[in-house]
């Protein structure tokens, strides 16, 4: 069972840290109407973050479900560059550069575990070194994507995975309403691949059981279920009202396991933290976002985005529509 | 039976209309995603958990092949089910139960089984949403024999289709635009209100040219349609209301009495549902014909994100060029 | 455990023996060239009859997928006129009568798993006594629809038993490559409900796995999930060469558990079947499905066919072509 | 490079390619229900896993979705995935896959990704096949931006139209009739063989009206075409092979030159890709158009079982009965 050390622990809370700050200032700009509909990472900081401090970036691949980016600082600043592109909506948004081995958001629920899979398979047949990681939620579980693909992946035995962040909710739906099952991690059964719920508040547990099942996946043993279990703490999305649902009860409880604070106590009990370097991270961490917000407001749009990337080059159709918009862009763009 | 009347918001028109059918027929049972507490993630279900309980109105597991699917059985058994898909794109997951079961049903079984099913489903652009949220699929299930596809326009017509949907004994997709469940508000009857599927509605009246499409791009049609009338262009607007089945009688005599036709749709070009009324028009008045139909449309690429958003869906300038366009032929 | 007492085990063997005879004439008629493609029932006959045995037919639903029709004679002779129907190819063998609770084939893998959760709700909802049992194979289990409507099973529990026949094959594909799982049975647990796995070429098992799963069921405490093994012993259709990929030891050793052998000489040991009997059964069950192939042949099939059931009254469209079809009629059917 | 040909049948030709071409690209996978140890249902996919080996030719579990899923991480893998749905029908089982994930991939991830994919699915009537085996879904996918959909109707196409899906690095459907999968025989090229994409072929050519099909039902209208002559019709023949990309350009020159069509397809009338081939030429060539363009379709119907099913497909009875009515019109 490899642990964080120290070092990592500060790096790991550390960017918990730039996260949440960061999706605090996100939830502003939303509300400003500056950026599009977001979903809070509130909550989720120990999870991802932990999770990702356990691979290795040059050769491991994260698949996202739409919650984690902001906690996949790891991965490099062209994360969040996008990220913020996206959030504007922008078609760059959804080109994460290579080498980075991030896929941009998956809006269409469970529809990355297959492809979390075939990549995996493909960077056997390969010969690559390197596991993929796949985040999708306790919902996303319900989806027969999440099976079939656990189902083929079990039999396959590539080098997965399979990372479900259990936040006890799916907007309104509750996890007892999502499935009757003793746990998420427990439908690994029906793949025939091990399954562990961690606890997700703890950025160590969720570390450390990345870390086992990414040994097990390189040593060629296949693919893991990870359940890591946290509270959403925040909204579904900005478009959500959460009090309609979620009783209070609940949240203040959750509120105390706050993975953020959780961390940040502890590390300061143990003098690896202080309030000063967390104003100091705090800061930083804006003016990334600041930054990043500003360079995608100022990246260039043609009207030819709209038409560009669907196929390698125009159907004379597609010619013929680009040419209508381009024609008439000056009328169109008002 | 007093004919008073409300002025509502789609949206509101939809909740009123499920609040008084769940009422009006004990067999009708709700599923899908937070349709219950949540009252839907755009409140169209608002308030039937509360008046109708748990057993009726029903939050399913994140699961739209299992809710599709689920409502054949209920249907097996003597109910009537009411199901949502959380937006159009995500029909997708659950197309082998929509096209491959609940459309054949009836078929398949001589009528043994009735597939009494509405499905219900946001869809269309505007609104900025994410990926799969906004994709106008329509011409997709009309190519798909077995299943009617309803498109209100109005809030009025919401009421009155969604009536109709839920009560016709064959499976209905409900499709309803995004756009409208708040941009769209109309007088609505507070009481019983049917509009039969099956039959357009010509919401302006025009000779020289008309101007066809249905749900949100009706109310843009409408507006076009006006404003050329202070240039002298007589510009009629048919709303088709349901796409299956085709009002072809309607479509004909208009297209007949004008000679010049613009088929409008948010749908990609290629293979949208416009090719299949030009098709129609071919068929039936071919001869009427003055100048070629033209098509405003969406473009062969995916629904794009926020930013081109404006560039993609069909506006006001886009229609009004389009007729000013078939105007000139000659 | 409810077991089957000697007069039911007659019944039971009965019904087998009638299902293999059938199934004989059935593929001799299909090699005439006089019926359709054919999925013969050989080596599932103990598991589909002990199934149904253990059920009510006139409060319990069986939805088939398509191999077992000839194993459901306990729902009386309707079944099997429809099913010859269906082997022609006539429209009408797609109505089983009200009130045979029996659904025609599914030839869609899967899925008419969740239309039976939906029907055992529905009943639920309705109050009605009796469950819902679905029939599925090894290969349908890995389609995202048995898994999802597995999952809402369990969260919804409702009066479902899902009756998955492992055969050892999906047509040329073997259970190892279609899961990594330890059984089929295991995958309940993703679903929260319980699983077992029972030897279906012992119909007693079967019978008493359904007849606890029913007691369950109708108890309100939910679905259960039962793998039947058995082994394929014929091919998989009448379009299939099963040499090309069933090992020849494999098959002779599965017909040394044959299950209509097995049952018959056990049940001839202890004196409650003899040859004559068998003889007699044998001749009846071909007699039998003869007349109901003959009624099929003469069942009348009008060009409106074509065109009916799809709506309950055509659209206008659709009177085109009615009209198309009826005037041209006898130019079409050469 | 010798020029020597080879009579083939359908079938036959895809399987030589798919052997070519593995040999040709390490990077192509096969994957699918059946492909490895059996050949394929209909051999198709014959003797390459004893010459590739089991990590080239995988035998999945029936799982539609997870095929057409996984081949998308394998083309992220920088791999060439050719994957296999057993009947067109079944790829309603995957079409949040092929339509939400497969078709937007280059668009959503502005190319970072690359979905050089080809899904191969047998399809369409005439052999008698159980429910879902035989469906014409072919519009339904043309309305899918980012999607190619490649039909062949001759063995030779078979190979070249295959052998360029391959190495297209954009997605295709590349749909096999099953009726020709031996119903249709030819002279195929043995070396390396190439048709692009997006290309019609003028199967024959003629003065006085053009019919215009693709895949099964080129073969019976090359048929007719060539039994008109004796009557004195000169008809033109156009296959499609791609409905996208779309020949317009061929399309446009031949209805022109005609100045009458008749379109043929197999799928159900309302809102096949027929309409679409009307609609392009409405906007392209109206005024060359002598007469309506006709359509032979399949009925707003499923497709029907077996003893229905020559009353469903269109023949060369009805294929020649709409040429002629078309001749008729003055
Ligand atoms: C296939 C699909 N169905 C429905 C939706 C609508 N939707 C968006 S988020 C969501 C809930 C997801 O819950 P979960 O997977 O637990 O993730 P969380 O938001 O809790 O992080 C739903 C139903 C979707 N995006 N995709
Ligand atoms: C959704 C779907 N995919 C593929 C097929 C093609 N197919 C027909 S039978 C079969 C194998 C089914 O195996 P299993 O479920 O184990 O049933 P068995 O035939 O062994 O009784 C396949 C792949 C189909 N009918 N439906
Ligand atoms: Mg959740
Ligand atoms: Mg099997």
């Amino acid at each position: 069972m490899p642990k964080p050390n120290d070092k990592q622990l500060q790096m790991i809370l550390e960017d918990m840290v730039v996260a949440r700050t960061q999706a605090g200032r996100l939830w502003n700009l939303q509300r400003q109407g500056q950026v599009g509909t977001i979903a809070p990472i509130d909550g989720h900081e120990g999870a991802v973050v932990g999770a990702v401090h356990a691979l290795e970036t040059e050769s491991d691949w994260v698949l996202p479900q739409y919650r984690e980016p902001l906690g996949l600082r790891k991965y490099g600043p062209e994360v969040l560059d996008t990220f913020m592109l996206y959030n504007l909506g922008h078609p760059a948004g959804g080109h994460i550069p290579d080498p980075i081995k991030v896929t941009p958001s998956q809006i269409s629920l469970g529809a990355s575990i297959p492809h979390a899979v075939g990549l995996a398979w493909g960077m056997r047949l390969k010969d690559e070194d390197g596991v993929v990681l796949v985040f999708f939620g306790d919902g996303a579980s319900s989806e027969g994507d999440f099976y079939e693909a656990g189902n083929l992946a079990g039999v396959l035995k590539v080098p997965v995975i399979f990372l479900c962040i259990n936040n006890q909710w799916a907007i309104s739906t509750p996890t007892h309403m999502q499935t009757a099952a003793d746990s998420f991690a427990s439908k690994a059964e029906a793949f025939g691949i091990p399954g562990i719920t961690v606890d997700g508040n703890d950025p160590s547990s969720v570390y450390e059981a990345v870390s086992d099942a990414r040994i097990r996946a390189t040593s060629g043993k296949g693919p893991t279920l990870i359940e890591a279990t946290v509270y959403r703490l925040g909204a579904h999305t900005t478009a959500d009202d959460p009090t309609r649902y979620v009783p209070s009860d609940d949240l203040s409880a959750a509120q105390k396991n706050d993975p953020v604070h959780t961390l940040t106590k502890e590390m300061k009990d143990r003098g690896l933290w202080s309030d000063s370097k967390q104003e100091e991270v705090e800061t930083v961490a804006l003016e990334r976002i600041d930054d990043a917000f500003e360079k995608a407001k100022n990246t260039p749009l043609s009207v030819n985005s709209l038409m560009d990337h669907c196929f390698t080059s125009d159907t004379s159709r597609q010619s013929r529509q680009r040419s209508f918009l381009t024609n008439s862009a000056g009328e169109l763009n008002e | 039976m007093s004919n008073k009347e409300s002025e509502l918001s789609m949206l509101e028109a939809i909740n009123e209309t499920l609040h008084s059918e769940m009422e009006r027929d004990q067999r009708i049972v709700l599923l899908g995603e937070d349709v219950g507490r949540n009252g839907g993630v755009f409140r169209a279900t608002e308030g039937l958990i509360e008046k109708f309980g748990e057993n009726r109105v029903v939050d399913t597991p994140i699961s739209e092949a299992a809710i599709a699917g689920s409502a054949v059985g209920l249907a097996m058994a003597g109910l009537v089910p009411i199901a949502e898909i959380q937006f159009l794109g995500f029909s997708y997951q659950a197309m082998h139960q929509i096209a491959g079961q609940i459309a054949r049903l009836r078929y398949r079984t001589q009528s043994r089984f009735e597939p009494q099913i509405t499905i219900r489903a946001p869809f269309g652009g505007g609104v900025r949403t994410p990926e799969l949220h906004s994709d106008s699929l329509e011409a997709q299930f009309a190519n798909i024999p077995g299943l009617k596809i309803v498109l209100p326009a109005t809030a009025s017509d919401a009421k009155g289709l969604l009536t109709s949907a839920i009560r016709d004994p064959d499976p209905v997709l409900f499709l309803e635009p995004l756009r409208g469940y708040r941009g769209i508000r109309g007088l609505v009857p507070d009481e019983e209100h049917i509009v039969p599927i099956g039959q357009a509605n010509l919401v302006k009246k025009g000779n020289d040219v008309v101007i066809i499409s249905w749900s949100y791009q009706v109310e843009l049609s409408r507006r076009v349609a006006e404003s050329l009338e202070e240039e002298g262009i007589s510009a009629a607007v048919l709303d088709l209301r349901s796409i299956v089945p085709l009002d072809v009688e309607a479509l004909t005599q208009i297209v007949t009495h004008c000679g010049r036709a613009v088929v409008v749709q948010e749908a990609p070009e290629t293979g949208g549902f416009a090719s299949e009324i030009i098709a129609t028009i071919n068929d039936e008045c071919f001869w009427s014909l003055e100048a070629p139909v033209a098509r405003v449309s969406g473009f062969d690429v995916p629904y794009p994100v926020g930013m081109l958003e404006n560039l993609y869906v069909p506006d006001e300038v886009r229609i009004r060029s389009a007729v000013l366009k078939t105007m000139e032929i000659n």
